[in-house]
């Protein structure tokens, strides 16, 4: 079987977590997709950390405001019923669990929960933003990653290599091959994504884990 | 945007079990959510926890009073977190007779405690009470050669409060002095419940104003005209 | 000499220490009365610690606003420029030193700044409101108060023996004899009020009293 | 109500002297004080230390950047805290040669390490950082059972902010995202200046909308339309 990498997949698959009127706080990048997934019937809220509730979609061209961003600084829009704070209001949001979810990129995670997304010594040290706040606060956090690298190696490890954004916060880690619930230390695989199968997720990923007994197929395409 | 359940003091008074530690907005009863306070009055449910700024107006002699007095009169709650208690008599005799236990607290801390359990905080580095007695049983923690008091964060269980206008979706703008610890108490309760002068459609809030976001209330009642 | 007990020329006095646009907080009470007294040409920028700036006076009888009530519960105005804020922001202003002055009632005050003016342990226990945060907030705390209380006693001591609202944070005291820096464990003397004397101040009051180099006699009628 | 003085960029930039620490307003350059950033980037003033969410954007292939972005490409800064300079290439160089001392903040951190030395307060507590390099030299103070990262307050010797709106005695109110940390930084430090998009009447604000009281403001400076 070959890997192939499919970011919409993963964000399928978290938007479906969704209920209506969920407060849920998108990381920049393949977080973002999930926006465009969202079940009939579902609303998420959007919170942007820079500043406000209620993000809406960007604009179209021309009709951009350059004083409403993203937490990435690309033009957006407020939807009514959005409203603007400033950075400790937006925080206390986040920090205080008025988040329903937050999806994070990866670079490395493991089956302790722990999260490693901002940093790689020496190499790349962009600073945390808001990314620690989020993990720590947000009452779900979403890991979305491809479940392996470039160079085909497991995201999914036993013990984060690179500095932490955050210790033992995942919920949930979502790839393009399965579903797995951080539990006990382990990786719960909980949905395997058509065409993968379950030995294949066991054989290839360098980590713990354990096979849910309700876990099934699940086909995204 | 979504829009949360409007119901009426009554039904939102339900929300509230024995026990709870209950927010109440208000300053001297300026601000505070007199359609809820009347239902959870006619309720009755005891023994709860009330936080909030003071115990409001109450004069013996003439029976009037105002804000959260009418609970503290019919005693619905038997222990107050509050900063001041000046003005009404019947809390104070509670007090001096053991009936109600009641916390004081300096009202800038206060404010902080519930702000920081609304923020995720565990609590503030304080200078205010060092070397009074409200540093007793408390933690001095001592940053860069000053000291400070280490105040916890405090939440509750409901928050009541009370807003000028609130749209659909939970969003609220106060009214004059009336703001006070409203926007505060809406961080830090699981459930609140706002009574708002008017309720209005989503959209219809300048978003540059809204003083509480969306996110924090959970239910609306319209308030009395 | 006998003494008379003479609550404005304490608030006159207390009033010529200001410059134009401080912003000060008065307690309720004596404090208040300061607000009667500033110079011409100096305008005092009041903060009322329930929620907002630019504290105006009383409104007319049947004009008051029951949303627009001062730290006391009375109905007052705002004045253009004023603008209001919740009990977090109120305290921020005054814990975060951004008042120029407090002024504050007294119960008892000492030689080493303390003052007690929130409580009489099994008499009066009203709780402290917001005294104890603008005590320790202000850059200059005021203690306003009558020399004497109703049994002949000073209310300067060496040693507060009532509970404390704040250890060390009063600046100066300002009575109907005479203005006292609080310096180095004593009470300086800096002023006494026609028509009481020196000799007659260090009599009178029970604690260490230095006499300032440029000790005057000032006139407040 | 007493006036601030207006005065120019050029004139409120000599208010920075060399080694101050320096808060900037702004988010990815969104709501930064362009005007006084030109400033304060041609007057020379080196050494300082900014205090800044982020360093805004600067693109080395085009030249093209924005926010505090020139202020870093002259090195008017020896030291940066801040939370995020992933999308200015030039800052990380400087750090990763040993140019600039970059501290970073978890943003939320940040800000109410801002927001604390603006209230007076010594510190906060918060979960966010435990068991990461941000953890590193702090004291973990355990409150009711749960640990937290005594995160100690920040606050700066000159403000620059920028406000969409400000009364001639120094009221302000913000556009849109643009309000990120300055009314923030605006409680902050001893010298507070805000460049206004518009400066208007006493008066002629709402009272119930200003976001950033006067009481803080020191100067304002008329922004570049």
């Amino acid at each position: 079987m070959e890997y192939v990498a499919n970011k919409e997949n993963i964000a399928k698959r978290i938007a479906r977590f969704f209920k209506n009127g969920d407060v849920v706080n998108l990381g920049i990048g393949l977080p973002t997709l999930v926006g465009n997934y969202v079940p009939e019937g579902v609303e998420l809220i959007l919170q942007s950390e820079n500043g406000f509730m209620g993000l809406g979609p960007a604009p179209e061209p021309g009709k951009e405001d350059p004083m409403l961003v993203n937490a990435g600084g690309m033009p957006v829009s407020i939807l009514p019923g959005g409203c603007y704070f400033d950075s400790a209001m937006s925080f206390a949001i986040i920090r205080g669990g008025h988040i329903a979810a937050t999806v994070l990129g990866v670079l490395e995670v493991d089956q302790e929960g722990n999260l490693a997304n901002y940093k790689i010594p020496g190499k790349m040290v962009p600073g945390m933003g808001g990314a620690m706040d989020l993990t720590v606060g947000a009452k779900t956090v979403f890991a979305a990653t491809q479940h392996f690298d470039a160079k085909g190696s497991s995201k999914l490890l036993r013990r984060c290599k690179l500095p932490l954004t955050a210790a033992a916060q995942v919920d949930y880690v979502v790839t393009d091959v399965g579903l797995f619930q951080v539990k006990d230390g382990a990786f719960v695989l909980k949905e395997y994504f058509k065409p993968y199968t379950v030995d294949y997720i066991l054989e290839k990923t360098d980590a713990d884990i354990v096979v849910d007994k309700d876990c099934k197929e699940v086909d995204l395409a | 945007m979504v829009q949360k359940p409007i119901v009426t003091a009554d039904e939102a008074v339900k929300l509230i079990k024995e026990g709870d530690a209950v927010m109440v907005g208000g300053f001297l009863g300026c601000g505070s959510p007199t359609g809820l306070i009347a239902a959870l009055e006619k309720r009755g449910t005891g023994k709860m926890t009330l936080i909030c700024n003071d115990c409001a107006m109450y004069n013996p002699k003439t029976g009037e009073m105002n804000g959260v007095a009418p609970l503290v009169a019919k005693k619905r709650f038997s222990t107050a977190v509050i900063s001041h208690i000046g003005t009404n008599p019947e809390i104070q005799r509670q007090m001096n007779e053991g009936e109600t236990d009641v916390q004081l607290v300096p009202q800038g801390t206060l404010a902080e405690r519930i702000r920081a359990a609304g923020a995720g905080l565990g609590g503030v580095l304080t200078p205010t009470g060092l070397g009074t007695e409200v540093q007793d049983g408390k933690k001095v923690v001592e940053v860069d050669g000053a000291k400070f008091l280490l105040e916890k964060a405090l939440s509750g269980d409901v928050a009541l409060i009370r807003a000028k206008k609130a749209d659909k979706s939970g969003n609220c703008v106060y009214d004059k002095s009336g703001r006070n610890f409203n926007p505060l108490m809406a961080m830090a309760c699981g459930t609140v419940i706002v009574e708002a002068d008017e309720i209005v459609e989503i959209g219809e809030l300048d978003p540059e104003v809204v003083v509480t976001p969306s996110v924090f209330v959970t239910h609306l009642v319209q308030g009395r005209k």
